[in-house]
């Protein structure tokens, strides 16, 4: 059964991704369970989903400086980062720090 | 002359504060520690002026306040500590003035400076905790490090747009900002309140909630949004609390083995300075 | 003189709300909503102060705003809309001092009146929206009543101690305070802030937000809060946000078959009143 | 198996509880799982967890006017009020309304 996630976009992430700030999606095939991380989930995201210029979304094979990950509301740090496997329901959110005041 | 520590309410204080010291959490003891405390609160601006205001009204004893602009119209529309007679004042004096006419118990200090690695560690090390008020990159990372430096708490806000976020660092072992952003972000991504706009009560919530954090750590009530990160989004009224990683023991300034111990030049590390007219107007 | 509708802003307003201008969600469209738009606030207290300054800061064309008491120094931990030098002044006119300051563009009326059943309905009709603010059950039914009467939404906060809630009635369908409390609670068990005090940065968090609200109904963001309601515990800093039922077609003012149609003795319906000073004294 | 809820006490309702915001109790064995309710719950609550006078947590078989009584988040209008069927893990609220400014 394919894995199905839910994408956030929060802190102006959402303007480059079509201003959608909340997006189901279901992972294609390659995405198996057990085994697909978030190392295979950025450039799938930046491929599939980004509608603005790459680089304010990934840098190298993670998110660039000042994107904060969560995974189900913890920081993904936490969790593993990069390697963390994904799993079926999983609520993944990229969010853009701000600096206004 | 220093700021003399009392041990008693006068009558005037009970009186006035009142209300808090029926709170249970806050009582006499709590006021006490408001009256005692130091704040140093940087940038007068959308966060500062909530914030500023609402620690002068709860008893904070000493105020300092650190902005280098002026006031200008269009801050008007969340600056609340200003007002349109300020216009073309500097906004530490104006902010000054506001505290002055709420409340005659609360000792301010308007500092007329762009804080900088020149300046900043002489200036933090008189205030107990920092607020974060700021706008810019540079800045922030300015604080932060600093504030490793002299062991302040630094209760931090930001707000752009529809959203706003609110952590706190430095707090009994938690992380600073490093640990979590150990690189800032490239300058091109970086947008300020005078590009991408902003609703003005959106800085005025979180800058209520960073009195609130303020008189909760004071009173010993405690953080709740250390090595927490407080999300807002005013489009739906959502506020999320995540857990955010603890200090992280590479990190440059507050991990055992620092590679970083004394203010670098933020404005080459961040590739964009707080002065950056370009990309900051009227910001703060 | 009636307040002529604008059509387009001028060019002071496009500099003055320049900020808000650039929030895709507020736009040049927004802003002429705002302006066009009057918007009553009931109390000048805790809530009213940031409700009644973010919204006339926001460009909110008419604000009314009503208190019968005057400013007490015990006030000033939380109502920051007054100050030391207004003490004795009536709030309503301290109130919309600090507005005429605050924004020349903002049109401001201060009524200095109990609001009751023989003048609310007159004061009411006047007016978009109506900001609940008060500190008493009485004046909630009432404004309830009036505002279902009237066909007026009523952006609802209160607070004490640290906690805090804030909801939207009578809003395209939604419920009324009747819906959710059919009958008024025991007055021994209402407590208000001159009993059971009240941190001050509480109600100003609430009070922000209700102005937030306000903005993003006459906007067309939407509110957030129709039928839902959110309970703020400052003490752990939570937000939560809970459904409420819908209209109640069983309620005496908003169902169907409704038994009450125009105002009635309040302070008998809730066996106490806004001016029950034994209970109530400053609490706004 | 019997019935284990997390009862949770906010606006001022806390006072009525030994000044607590949150327990998990498990209920006794004649809360029968998918046949008590909250009519049944109430007075037990009241009998065994309020410390202060009685009157000013329940009237008649109910709740007195002022308390909003949530379960898992929701109004409990919406799930049946009293005849509500409580269920294991349930999250029940009970807050007072706040009338000051
Ligand atoms: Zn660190
Ligand atoms: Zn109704």
């Amino acid at each position: 059964m394919p894995l199905s996630i839910t994408l956030e976009f929060s802190g102006g992430m959402e303007l480059l991704f079509n201003n959608e700030k909340r997006k189901q999606v279901t992972l294609p095939d390659s995405f198996a369970p057990g085994t697909a991380t978030l190392k295979d989930l950025l450039p799938w995201v930046r491929d599939n989903l980004l509608t603005e210029r790459a680089e304010l979304f990934m840098q190298d094979d993670t998110v660039r400086p000042g994107i904060l990950v969560l995974i189900n509301e913890t920081d993904w740090e936490l969790e593993g980062e990069l390697e963390y496997k994904i799993q079926d329901g999983d609520v993944i959110v990229f969010i853009s720090t701000l600096h206004g005041g | 002359v220093p700021f003399t520590q009392k041990t008693r309410l006068s009558n005037e204080e009970i009186s006035r504060f009142s209300r808090q010291l029926l709170v249970p959490e806050i009582g006499v003891q709590g006021q006490l520690k408001l009256r005692n405390a130091s704040v140093l609160v940087v940038g007068a601006g959308g966060l500062g002026a909530p914030a500023v205001m609402y620690l002068a009204a709860a008893g904070i004893g000493r105020i300092g306040i650190i902005d280098y602009d002026v006031v200008e119209a269009s801050n008007l529309q969340r600056q609340i500590i200003h007002d349109e007679s300020r216009v073309g004042m500097l906004k530490s004096e104006s902010a000054k003035q506001t505290v002055s006419k709420l409340s005659s118990l609360c000792e301010c200090t308007a500092y007329n400076i762009l804080i900088d690695s020149s300046n900043a560690m002489d200036v933090i090390k008189k205030w107990d905790y920092v607020v974060d008020a700021t706008d810019n990159v540079a800045t922030r990372y300015l604080l932060n490090d600093c504030c490793i430096f002299r062991n302040k708490p630094l209760i931090s806000g930001s707000a752009l747009r529809m959203d706003g976020q609110l952590t706190v660092y430095n707090l009994e072992g938690g992380p600073c900002y490093r640990c979590i952003f150990p690189k800032p972000p490239p300058p091109e991504t970086v947008t300020n309140c005078s590009d991408g706009g902003v609703l003005g009560v959106v800085p005025g919530i979180i800058g209520c909630l960073q009195a609130l954090e303020v008189v909760k750590i004071v009173t010993g009530i405690g953080a709740s949004l250390s090595q927490k990160l407080l999300i807002f989004d005013a489009t739906t009224m959502s506020f999320r609390t995540i857990r955010l990683r603890g200090r992280t023991p590479s990190c440059a300034v507050c991990g055992p083995h620092p590679t970083i111990t004394k203010p670098i030049d933020y404005v080459q590390f961040c590739g964009a300075g707080p002065d950056d007219k370009a990309h900051n107007i009227n910001i703060l």
